[in-house]
């Protein structure tokens, strides 16, 4: 399959899922890079999604059959589900030993 | 190098670090990751051995494996409850290894 | 009608256990004494049918091989399941007492029992190498949850300690299995025997296999979690593991050297088994002789007497055959006596340490004569059934003009009658010294008739040898082509 | 490019496997371990047995880790005082042992698959008779069909465990710390995600017969959904066996006894099923069962009663 | 359509996998260690998901849907656990 024939579906699709991979990538980089836990949790959950639901775009566009698309839009929404829910639970855990981290975050 | 005798190797290289992760581990925890992780090589090495059959790897040995995985599952959970017994009673999740046992 | 028996050997104690949790506690005992009373009525039309035609075979769901799973009985499996259905009935006595099942500690053990019960049928039935691997796995775990209804830390640590072993070793025999499935395509024991040719990887999968039942079997030097798991186990527990749990896996290895490894040349494997059984014996007698407790003295005299049962490997003989088999019969038998009388002892004195049983014999005059008639057996004194089985040892060695290992044979009876001597002169002969408070509570009568029981019976095998011997023959590889 | 997929799988699970083994938190060997698990179903999907992904993917991620995680609570909750991780036994001869073990099993695989012979005679059999049991999927066919008494006795072995772990459940009945105050996110979380367990394990049997899946997959997904309950507190752990926990407990057995010791009346060899119908019903009790034994595992209790929050 | 670009995204994702292991062995806080669990998950979903794709195993969605939706259940799990759960060794 050349370049110049793929349709445009199939570019569209590989931008799309291209642009998903570089924003899991912001998403790792932001949870090695980002000073503490709340900020790396804010980066994890919005670069994240953001790829998931790119890259649930792109393949649902190269399957090009609506029962697969559905079910990966409900993927999608779960994962943003799973997402908030994990991250409001895992900061308020963080919040509560808040006092044993500060000490160690703010010299780190 | 088919993917076959890379999961061959993968699973020889869990199976030893299940193998050492057993001997070496202080907490009773680790001992049960340790035979998990060499459950798991052997599964691997199960189906990685069979034959593909037309395209797809042989359905005998998925099944067995299917079966492997349901019982490791229920041993390590009666494992676990039995650790937690065993800290509860003696303060201590490792085994200090006394053959004999007095009451 | 023998397909119905053979069902009903698995199913019935299955739904047994299942129905166990459902019915109310009133019906419970009820129950128990509904399952297992009928097992060795099961037994009748199975022992009829191996009697004229050396085996039953029976496809499970009507498939035949290599698909489905199939199951054979012959002489050996058959003489298991009798040895089973004896000990569930006899140690089971014991443990109505013990645990009663309307009580919430016999709603824990009884459905444990019975799921215990229908995994030994199961694996004594079944001729297929995976499945063998579900119902050792079923075996092992009812048998560790069964050491776990005692509440001891002892206990719960020696259950831990096997249970970490015992998949350990499961998986080392999963991996055996799962060569041989890679190797010849099918899982039946008997049709692999026909076509495993001896290679690196055939080899290297028994040899798996066989260290994986090794481990299971408590065999020496892989015995070290035994002394501690049967000798605080519960007593009807300890009783059921010693007799028929740890025989089970050495039935496996057994089907496996002489069935699907038939005919390899693997001399320097067969002495060097045959040599760990000689280091069990030893080992095991050593350790004994030197216990402070009475069930640690019983649980390392189990170490020692399934040395003997490896000595098949160097003497595979028709004779040594007969004599292996039988020796696993009879020593099952007096091991479940001693450890119920054990148990009995424990129960009322509220100890089992040696130093505390002096004059024991006026307190608990039947349980100390269990001790005492289930040592003539296990010491092979004639006309005990232990005495049949250590004869035709002798007389197997002699055969082969093995000398050492006729030594080896008489080594071993001299040091069994030493360790247990030792326990009957400290409960006989000593004087009961009155420091001792005589706080004592007699146990249940039908618990010391139990015990009584299966000393008997003990000795009366030696009385009814002969038919056993016959049927055993009938399964020996070398006269039928499996 | 096949080639660089797999070795980066297996390299994750090699380097997880180790991470989660050594190391000093038991916390974080916990979580290696669940990630292992995630990658391990990544090397099922890769080595084309989808069935062993869904499996792992549902025992893993929806029991197995929830189950250490809350064990590791029991244990810091008992002594919090003392150290969770005793130190590490002495042994010099833990390494040989292990490479020694290594180098066994790569011989032996690479052995086993080197040489390429025919597939397995008892495979091809499953394939050619696969078309007479009304079911497309072989994996499905081999457990309930050619093979029942393994998933028979297999679903024993789970009712062995749990009554072994019954006979160990002392005084430990305390609840899992429900949160402090009924958080809003874990009320609208269990109010999408319970009900979707159901459809999914529902799905997940009824599509056991022609894709992957199956009894153990949609149980473990329907325990997950217990799992859920119990962690937010809304099913609290009870003592005592009434028969409304009693009777979903041990239906798999019964129901898979009952039919196979049935046929045999009408001269049908033991546990030869009727017809696709008797398949659907034994893997719905067995569904039923295996879900309620992971989730009073996980309860750590022999049952389970309603909390209104 | 490029032939690599799915097999490409699929190590480019297990790198960010990898990646995600750095900091499960270094987060001075267990949240840290569960944030990048949560980072694995949503990966391995994406992973699956292209897997399915890529190899037209439908199967594989079904994996994806399983792991996002018990995704919640690890974490829930954690928010349990004591204050100090990993505190006592956290040196990296």
């Amino acid at each position: 399959m050349s370049m110049g024939d793929t349709s445009l579906v199939e570019w569209i699709a590989t931008s799309l899922l291209v642009l998903g991979a570089l924003f899991y990538l912001a998403g790792t980089v932001g949870l090695l890079r980002f000073p503490d836990v709340h900020c790396r949790l804010h980066a994890l959950t919005k670069a994240d999604n953001l790829g998931l639901l790119l890259v649930c775009a792109g393949l649902g566009l190269l399957a090009c059959d609506w029962q697969v698309a559905a079910l990966l839009g409900t993927i999608w929404l779960l994962g943003l589900l799973a997402a908030t829910v994990s991250a409001h639970l895992i900061a308020r855990h963080a919040c509560r030993d808040h006092s044993a981290t500060s000490s160690r975050t703010g010299s780190a | 190098m088919s993917s076959a005798v890379l999961f061959v190797i993968v699973a020889a290289l869990l199976f030893g670090i299940g193998v050492y992760g057993l001997i070496i581990a202080g907490h009773l925890l680790r001992k049960l990751f340790a035979i998990n992780i060499m459950g798991n090589a052997i599964f691997i090495l199960m189906v990685a051995a069979s034959g593909p059959l037309d395209g797809k790897p042989d359905a005998l040995p998925q099944a067995l494996v299917l079966t492997g995985i349901v019982i490791a599952v229920s041993a390590t959970a009666f494992a676990l409850a039995l650790m937690v017994r065993l800290y509860q009673l003696t303060g201590q999740a490792s085994l200090h290894n006394n053959e004999g046992g007095d009451d | 009608m023998t397909e119905a028996a053979l069902a009903g050997l698995v199913f019935l104690p299955l739904l047994g256990a299942c129905l166990l949790l459902l019915v109310p506690r009133q019906w419970r005992t009820a129950l128990v004494l509904l399952v297992v009373v009928p097992l060795p009525v099961l037994l009748l039309p199975i022992t009829a049918v191996v009697w004229q035609q050396q085996a039953v075979q029976m496809a499970v769901a009507g498939h035949a091989l290599p698909l489905g799973i199939v199951w054979r009985v012959d002489a050996l499996s058959l003489l298991l399941l009798w040895l089973n259905a004896f000990l569930l009935v006899f140690v089971g006595l014991q443990a109505l007492t013990r645990f009663p099942p309307a009580t919430p500690a016999g709603l824990r053990f009884w459905p444990l029992w019975l799921l215990l019960a229908a995994g030994i049928h199961a694996l004594l039935l079944s001729a297929d190498l995976f499945n063998l691997y579900v119902t050792l796995e079923l075996v092992t775990l009812a048998g560790i949850g069964l050491i776990a209804t005692s509440n001891r830390p002892a206990a719960l640590q020696a259950a831990m300690r096997y249970l970490l072993l015992a998949l350990m070793a499961s998986l080392l025999y999963l991996l055996g299995v799962g060569l041989i499935y890679a190797e010849i395509g099918t899982l039946d024991l008997y049709e692999a025997g026909n076509l495993l040719e001896p290679g690196l990887l055939p080899a290297t999968a028994m040899v798996l296999m066989i260290t994986g039942l090794l481990v299971k079997a408590a065999i020496f030097p892989l015995h070290a979690w035994l002394p501690a798991a049967h000798g605080n186990a519960p007593g009807p527990v300890s009783a059921l593991l010693s007799a028929i749990v740890v025989k089970v896996s050495i039935y496996i290895v057994w089907r496996l050297w002489f069935w699907t490894a038939e005919g390899w040349p693997m001399p320097a494997l067969e002495l060097f088994l045959g040599l760990l059984g000689a280091g069990a014996i030893l080992y095991g007698s050593a350790l004994a002789l030197v216990q402070k407790r009475l069930k640690m003295v019983i649980a390392y005299s189990t170490v020692a007497q399934l040395g003997y049962l490896m000595l098949i490997f160097p003497l595979a003989s028709l004779l040594a055959w007969q004599a292996a088999g039988f020796h696993l019969v009879s020593h099952g038998l007096a091991k479940a006596a001693l450890f119920v009388a054990a148990g009995n002892i424990l129960a009322s004195l509220g100890t089992d340490r040696l130093r505390r049983l002096a004059g024991l014999d006026q307190r608990l005059p039947l349980d100390v004569f269990t001790l005492a008639l289930a040592s003539v057996s296990l010491m092979g004194l004639p006309p005990s059934g232990g005495f049949i089985g250590k004869w035709l040892f002798l007389q197997a060695a002699w055969e082969q003009g093995a000398w050492g290992w006729m030594a080896l044979i008489a080594l071993g009876g001299l040091l069994a009658a030493a360790y247990l001597f030792r326990i009957l002169a400290l409960t006989c002969f000593h004087p009961r010294s009155h420091g001792h408070s005589s706080r004592l509570r007699e146990p249940p009568s039908r618990a010391s008739l139990a015990g009584l029981l299966l000393a008997l019976a003990a000795i009366g095998l030696g009385f009814a040898s002969a038919p056993i011997l016959t049927m055993l023959a009938s399964a020996w590889p070398g006269v039928i082509a499996p | 490019m096949n080639l660089a997929v797999d070795s980066l799988i297996g390299l994750g699970l090699v380097a997880l496997a180790w991470q989660a083994i050594s190391g000093r938190s038991l916390f974080r060997g916990i979580v290696m371990f669940v990630v292992f698990g995630l990658t391990m179903a990544l090397a099922w999907a890769r080595m084309g047995a989808p069935d062993l992904a869904l499996a792992e993917a549902a025992i893993g991620a929806g029991v197995t880790g929830a189950l250490m995680l809350v064990a590791l609570r029991r244990l810091v909750q008992l002594h919090p005082d003392q150290p969770a991780e005793p130190k590490r036994a002495r042994s010099r001869l833990a390494l040989p042992i292990a490479l020694l073990a290594a180098s066994l099993v790569a011989v032996i695989g690479l052995g086993a698959v080197s040489v390429d012979r025919e597939p397995g005679r008892a495979g091809v059999a499953v394939m050619d008779n696969l078309a007479e049991t009304g079911l497309s999927n072989p994996i499905t066919g081999v457990l309930l069909v050619f093979r029942n008494l393994d998933t028979l006795l297999e679903v024993a072995v789970l009712l062995a465990a749990f009554l072994a772990a019954l006979a160990v459940f002392r005084d430990q009945e305390q609840a899992p710390a429900p949160p402090r105050g009924d958080l809003p996110l874990v009320g609208a979380l269990l109010a999408i995600i319970v009900p979707l367990t159901i459809l999914v394990s529902v799905h997940l049997l009824l599509a056991g017969s022609h894709e992957p899946g199956g009894a153990f997959q949609a149980g473990a997904v329907l325990a997950a959904g217990g799992v859920l309950l119990i962690l937010a507190g809304r099913l609290q752990p009870a003592s005592g066996m009434p028969l409304a926990t009693a009777l979903p407990l041990v239906l798999g057995l019964l129901v898979f006894s009952v039919i196979g010791l049935a046929m045999m009346l009408t001269g049908a060899p033991l546990l030869a099923l009727p017809g696709l119908w008797a398949v659907y019903l034994i893997e719905a009790a067995m569904m039923i069962s295996i879900a309620l034994t992971l989730v009073l595992l996980f309860a750590g209790a022999s049952g389970l009663r309603r909390e209104r929050p | 359509m490029i032939s690599w670009l799915l097999p490409g995204l699929v190590v480019f994702l297990l790198l960010n996998l990898a990646a995600g292991l750095v900091r499960v062995a270094r987060g001075p806080t267990p949240a840290d260690r569960m944030s990048s669990a949560l980072l694995f998950g949503s990966t391995t979903v994406a992973v699956l998901l292209i897997l399915a794709e890529w190899m037209s195993e439908p199967a594989m969605r079904n994996v994806a849907l399983l792991f996002v939706m018990l995704a919640a259940v690890i974490s829930l799990a954690f928010f349990g656990m004591p204050r100090d759960i990993g505190a006592g060794d956290d040196e990296p």
